[in-house]
């Protein structure tokens, strides 16, 4: 068959191509014509909305940047919102899946919602490319030839801020995280490399509001730093908090994905200052890169996260895969060999896949500032792991 | 040290307390009133806070923001009145239920499109910013403090306009015998109408005052909603002591449990079991504390009538 | 519903046939039916997710328009029943015929266990206890480690009817929830004609005057509550199956929240209300969901209007209308 | 003569620092009608609530059937003969006259978890309670709702309610209140047509009424009892005259 020319028109040339298979004449006639459909799954309702939000936007910019087409194709982008709620999420894929019968389902902000979908995504060898999510299991024993990340695994931005947190001589650390799974493996990952004392273990509730009890603790406890993971609401909850109890500047405030161009906007001079572990930054000196948060924010009117980013290298991947593989994704093993060898510039800089489908890439301590037009954004303190693989990469039994 | 993180907490659960009470008076006094379960009344906290963060940044100061903030959530509370929650007082609980949930889905929404998703900036008031030495040893936030003056002036008001007033005495009478209000030829529908927009307005204030800690986003009433509701029900309905009384106790109870109950469950039971059962049982301890209540005191703590 | 002795006894074919549960399972077998022939996968999904979706709201159909007993924590049971197949499974047992039954079990034993507590209390207390020990068992799932703790986990398989994987495909599950709404809805018909449900809701109308008359109805809605309780944990068993994954957000509060919406929605008179609600309000989901990301509005929009329609004095508007 | 059916024995009760019920003993005997009769405001309702059981005495001990009941409620009494009829008509409003008189027979002990099929379909339960409608003449009336009878048919289904739990003492709390003329007569027909077989205690505003009914009439004056006797010995008794009977001449 031959490979589409991204000059000639796709369509013509894919219902050539179509029509001159054995048994095409019974699809219908409509199949052809129809464009490359990407299923879209974001968290859009809710207190964690705005990071589903950036990831949706990255996402759709990207498409709207290459005129609607990605590698060519005319894409037709179903966006569908989880709500946080892992049986929704389940239910909508499954249209997603068998009524829309999309060629791709993309996104995804969060682990639990992860995996519930990855299970009927997967089965169905429909290939699954994460905006966000990297639970463990998907990078080790459960690793599978149809998921990629465009994101990182769960772990990393942890390890970060412990590798940091061990490098910066830190004696004593508090950890702090909700009590649910993504706080223990948040704690677990800043332990792998900080040798350190962990002076208190907090686990609050999920969605906490009020943190004071917990910051009296910390003054009390007086501890080198304090490392904490809250993402969302409970992020701008703690950094406000945090500043009015008089511990900014006081105790180094190390984190992940509490300190972003999510919750800036929100938090604003409270955050300045505090340290993120992550793999991008509106900061990071590439052209791609500039170019990506210029655009975004002429687009948004708001700096990009790096939900924005990955969402945005989401699409870009596809983009690149799909040019590789000849416009189409059913080719299975021609199109996972495409995007397994990452054929696009990611806004990151360096990327590359690992065997399990996860990124190798550089980490980043962040730090959050004011920038001279007023806003608020997080730029690159230090570079922590360069090249990086997941910690679980080796379970994994792909090649 | 101990005494210092001690008192902090105290501090702590009794700032939590009275933004609680402001949320619930509101509730409890449409609730006692009219007998009308009020679900919106999470949103009115967010409208409250969404309001004062908007026109604070419009009028470039705190103090016109909150005034306008205020009258604009009274006028709210007013609006949404007239529009739907008038003809759902005479309804089924149920209904209430309903139509009430129906409102904030559609508040929210509006909300969402208006402003988005993302959290609004609310800066703390830069008089009120950063935190004074009130024991050696123990440093804390100023905003809290204003917050619990506050709403201990909120409190001594509402206990004026219940207990002094002719307007309170309606509403006091209106909660246990609402047919006798009506038979002094009062016209109850006015008086609600009044009732209900300052409840709005109280949680509206509400919203204003945690606005500075917390993160003002479209879902925030979500959460509170139902905490005022466990205030109101373990201190009885329509009961504006009983509100206050436990909204106190379930902020103090909140805070004091998340700060020593897992330290405590160490000593009690051993690291491990205390690491895996202590922060589900902080998490879980009001709503303990409302089952505890209701099992011995079927009305809550002040309530006269069960409704 | 319960028909009194003298009236014309319609012919018995004819009761049957017009039965609820005869119209609802025809209902839903014709939807399963026309999926199925326009080779629609997706179809058989949303006719087994309604359905288990309408099992679970008949169930506290049952609670709150039968017994009078306005559950705000129906999610615990329906979570308690998803929780069984999680970790039966876990132990290996993946049998329906005994997974059904377990969680219809377990899920009446916290009802009961709960309930003889929150039937102390009436009314708004009584909706609000619910909802205490509902949040309760919601953060006990949440800290089972063990079983995804907050995250939840996915179920290792299907459950096996008769030892054979008949529920792997949606369409044999969607057979098989549409059958137990069907057998839901007979047998509480059936249960809310007979002497106690007689009892039951006399409870609910008027209970001073059952109480003047000799009965204290507490274990009439001890057992409506073990009963609603344990067709939720039904529900919940399905519900698991359908979304192969159990999570403690199954039990959030919102869960009650919607389930209420539904049973109110479509009216709290009759039993087949719930089932009309719980179908609108997944159409709803499903039409509004596809065209904006502002579906809620529409969702509230609509629900306000049912509530402020109902309401009105309908007789009084024509009226007005004429003069 | 036989023990009484029911018997006070100095029961007090206070709301606050009000004395509602002062050291009220009396007794109605087997086959007796004994009317309770005061102004308004005598408490005559709190007494009747703490006969029935919704409330409890502060002290003094209340026998029913030879059994101290004063630690019982409602419901317990209600199984041991206590037939009441309310003040306010109350029967299920959304249920048909029949299902009530229904309601009343399984209430009373007809297995109230019953069997496996529609209650109203089972012939024992359906005919006992129609033939207990006609009996107190509503056999016309079994499929009507009970919120769309009238006062005095409401009354009488009450009544028919009791009845067919074979009550030992009938508790009346005006029954006449807010029944038209002619009705009113109906029912006092029919209660005379009940004198004898059951005892019963008739709270009651309607002097002519009680007159007819009474073999016994106690004067309640500010939650005490002024005097207790034959009808009339009260009608002579000047204490009453000033205290109650001129007032009701008044209005």
């Amino acid at each position: 068959m031959p490979p589409a020319m991204p000059s000639v028109p796709n369509r013509i040339l894919l219902a050539a191509a179509v029509a001159l298979l054995p048994g095409a004449t019974v699809l219908p006639a409509s199949a052809v014509a129809d464009p490359l459909k990407i299923g879209f799954v974001s968290t859009l309702s809710g207190p964690s909305a705005p990071l589903g939000v950036h990831m949706r936007d990255g996402f759709q910019l990207a498409v709207k940047e290459l005129g609607g087409k990605l590698g060519g194709q005319p894409v037709e982008v179903i966006v569908v919102d989880d709500e946080l709620k892992p049986d929704v999420a389940v239910t909508k894929v499954r249209a997603l899946l068998d009524r829309d019968k999309v060629d791709l389902v993309a996104g995804v902000v969060f682990s639990n919602v992860m995996m519930a979908i990855q299970k009927p995504v997967l089965e169905s060898e429909t290939f699954l490319i994460s905006g966000n999510a990297g639970p463990s299991p998907l990078a080790g024993k459960g690793c599978s030839p149809f998921f990629f990340s465009a994101s990182y695994q769960n772990d990393q931005n942890h390890e970060v801020m412990g590798k940091y947190a061990q490098d910066k001589g830190y004696k004593r650390v508090v950890l702090m995280t909700p009590n649910y799974q993504a706080g223990k493996d948040s704690m677990a990952g800043f332990k792998r490399h900080f040798k350190g004392e962990v002076v208190e273990e907090i686990f609050t509730q999920l969605g906490q509001l009020d943190f004071s009890a917990e910051l009296a603790k910390i003054a009390a406890a007086n501890p080198d730093a304090l490392f904490t993971f809250m993402p969302g609401g409970m992020g701008v909850n703690l950094t406000k908090q945090f500043a009015q109890a008089g511990l900014a500047g006081k105790v180094p405030f190390l984190s992940a994905f509490t300190v972003d161009e999510t919750t800036l906007p929100a938090t604003q001079d409270a955050a300045v200052g505090l340290l993120s572990g992550a793999e991008w930054a509106p900061s990071i000196d590439t052209p791609e890169n500039k170019a990506f948060v210029a655009a975004y924010e002429k687009e948004y009117g708001v700096v990009p996260s790096l939900y924005a980013a990955q969402g945005y290298d989401a699409a870009k991947l596809i983009d690149g895969a799909l040019r590789q593989a000849g416009g189409k994704v059913s080719d299975k093993q021609a199109f996972r060999k495409a995007l397994a060898a990452a054929p696009f510039k990611s806004v990151r800089g360096t990327f590359a896949f690992n065997t399990n489908g996860f990124p190798i890439q550089d980490f980043y301590v962040v730090k959050a500032v004011k920038r001279p037009d007023g806003k608020f954004a997080t730029a690159v303190e230090t570079k922590v792991f360069e090249k990086a693989k997941d910690a679980y990469a080796g379970d994994c039994k792909l090649k | 040290m101990t005494t210092a993180l001690f008192v902090s907490q105290l501090l702590n659960g009794l700032q939590l307390g009275v933004i609680l009470f402001l949320v619930a008076a509101g509730l409890t006094l449409v609730f006692g009133v009219m007998d009308f379960i009020n679900l919106a009344h999470g949103v009115q906290y967010m409208l409250g806070a969404y309001l004062v963060a908007v026109l604070t940044a419009w009028t470039g100061s705190f103090a016109a923001g909150l005034l306008l903030g205020l009258v604009g959530a009274l006028v709210l509370g007013f609006v949404l009145e007239v529009l739907v929650f008038r003809h759902l007082t005479r309804r089924d609980h149920l209904e209430q239920v309903l139509g009430t949930f129906g409102v904030i889905l559609i508040v929210t929404e509006l909300v969402r499109i208006l402003f988005g998703s993302a959290p609004l900036a609310f800066p703390t008031p830069a008089v009120f910013a950063g935190s004074v030495t009130l024991l050696p040893g123990l440093n804390y936030p100023v905003w809290r403090l204003v917050i619990l003056v506050v709403g201990l002036a909120v409190a001594v008001l509402l206990w004026y306009l219940v207990n002094r007033t002719r307007l309170g005495m309606l509403v006091r009478a209106g909660s246990t015998h609402p047919e006798t209000v009506s038979a002094l030829g009062v016209d109850i529908d006015r008086l609600f109408l009044v009732v209900f927009a300052f409840g709005a307005m109280l949680a509206g204030l509400a919203g204003a005052m945690a606005g500075p800690l917390v993160s003002v986003e479209p879902t925030m009433g979500d959460r509170i909603l139902i905490v005022a509701f466990v205030v109101v029900v373990i201190g009885g309905i329509g009961s504006i002591k009983g509100a206050f009384v436990s909204a106190l106790v379930v902020g103090l109870v909140d805070t004091l449990g998340r700060a020593f109950a897992p330290d405590l469950l160490k000593v009690l039971v051993g690291k491990s079991a205390a690491a895996a059962a202590g922060p589900a049982l902080s998490s879980m301890l009001i709503y303990l504390l409302m089952a505890v209540v209701l099992s011995v005191r079927p009305s809550g703590l002040f309530g006269g009538r069960s409704a | 519903m319960a028909q009194s002795v003298p009236t014309p006894r319609r012919a018995a074919g004819v009761r049957l046939a017009l039965h609820p549960a005869v119209v609802g399972v025809l209902g839903f077998a014709a939807a399963l039916a026309i999926a199925h022939a326009g080779g629609s996968v997706y179809g058989a999904t949303l006719v087994a997710r309604t359905a288990l979706l309408a099992l679970a709201a008949v169930s506290l159909s049952f609670l709150i328009g039968q017994a009078g007993l306005v559950s705000f924590g129906h999610a615990a049971p329906l979570g308690i029943g998803a929780y069984v197949v999680l970790i039966a499974g876990e132990y290996g047992v993946t049998e329906m015929l005994v997974v059904l039954p377990l969680g219809f079990a377990a899920a009446a034993l916290f009802s009961v266990a709960t309930g003889a507590v929150a039937l102390r209390t009436r009314g708004v207390y009584f909706i609000m206890i619910t909802l205490a020990f509902a949040q309760m068992i919601y953060y006990v799932a949440a800290s089972l480690s063990a079983f995804g703790g907050d995250d939840g986990m996915a179920i290792a398989a299907r459950s096996t009817l008769f030892g054979l994987r008949l529920l792997k495909s949606d369409t044999g599950l969607a057979m098989l929830a549409v059958a137990l709404l069907g057998l839901a809805l007979f047998g509480l018909d059936r249960l809310i004609a007979s002497r106690y449900g007689l009892m039951l809701r006399a409870g609910r109308a008027n209970e001073a005057k059952l109480q003047a008359l000799g009965l204290d109805p507490y274990r009439h809605r001890l057992i409506a509550l073990a009963i609603g309780g344990g067709l939720a944990g039904v529900a919940g068993v399905l519900l698991a199956n359908q979304v192969e994954y159990v999570s403690p957000a199954t039990m959030n509060w919102h869960v009650s929240g919607e389930l209420i919406v539904m049973v109110v929605l479509g009216g709290t008179g009759r039993l087949a209300g719930a089932v009309l609600g719980a179908v609108a309000v997944t159409l709803l989901d499903e039409t509004l969901g596809h065209f904006t990301e502002h579906w809620k509005l529409g969702l509230g929009l609509v629900i306000v209007a049912v509530v402020l329609l109902r309401g009105a004095d309908l007789k009084a508007l024509l009226r007005g209308g004429a003069a | 003569m036989s023990a009484p059916v029911l018997a006070l024995d100095n029961i007090e009760k206070s709301f606050g620092a009000l004395r509602v019920t002062q050291g009220v003993s009396l007794d109605v005997r087997p086959g007796e009608v004994h009317a309770l009769i005061g102004p308004n405001g005598a408490g005559k309702t709190t007494l009747v609530a703490q006969i029935a059981g919704a409330l409890r005495p502060d002290s003094g001990r209340i026998r029913f059937r030879d059994r101290d009941v004063t630690g019982l409620g409602v419901a317990a009494r209600a199984r041991l003969g206590l037939g009441r009829v309310f003040q306010l008509s109350n029967v299920v409003g959304t249920f048909t006259a029949l299902e009530n008189v229904a309601v009343a027979i399984v209430a009373a002990g007809d297995r109230p978890f019953g069997p496996w099929q529609p209650a109203l379909r089972d012939p024992a339960l359906g005919d006992e309670a129609a033939a207990a409608l006609a009996r107190v003449g509503l056999a016309d009336r079994a499929e009507t709702r009970a919120s769309d009878l009238s006062h005095g048919e409401r009354r009488a289904l009450e009544l028919a309610m009791s009845l067919v739990q074979d009550p030992k003492l009938l508790l009346l709390d005006e029954p006449m209140a807010g029944t038209g003329r002619a009705e009113g007569e109906r029912l006092t027909e029919l209660l005379l047509s009940l004198k004898g077989r059951v005892p019963m205690l008739l709270v009651e505003h309607d002097m002519g009424t009680v007159f007819r009914l009474a073999d016994r009439i106690t004067v309640l004056i500010y939650g005490s009892v002024a005097v207790t006797g034959a009808p009339d010995a009260v009608r002579a008794d000047p204490v009453v005259r000033k205290a109650y009977l001129g007032e009701e001449e008044a209005v």
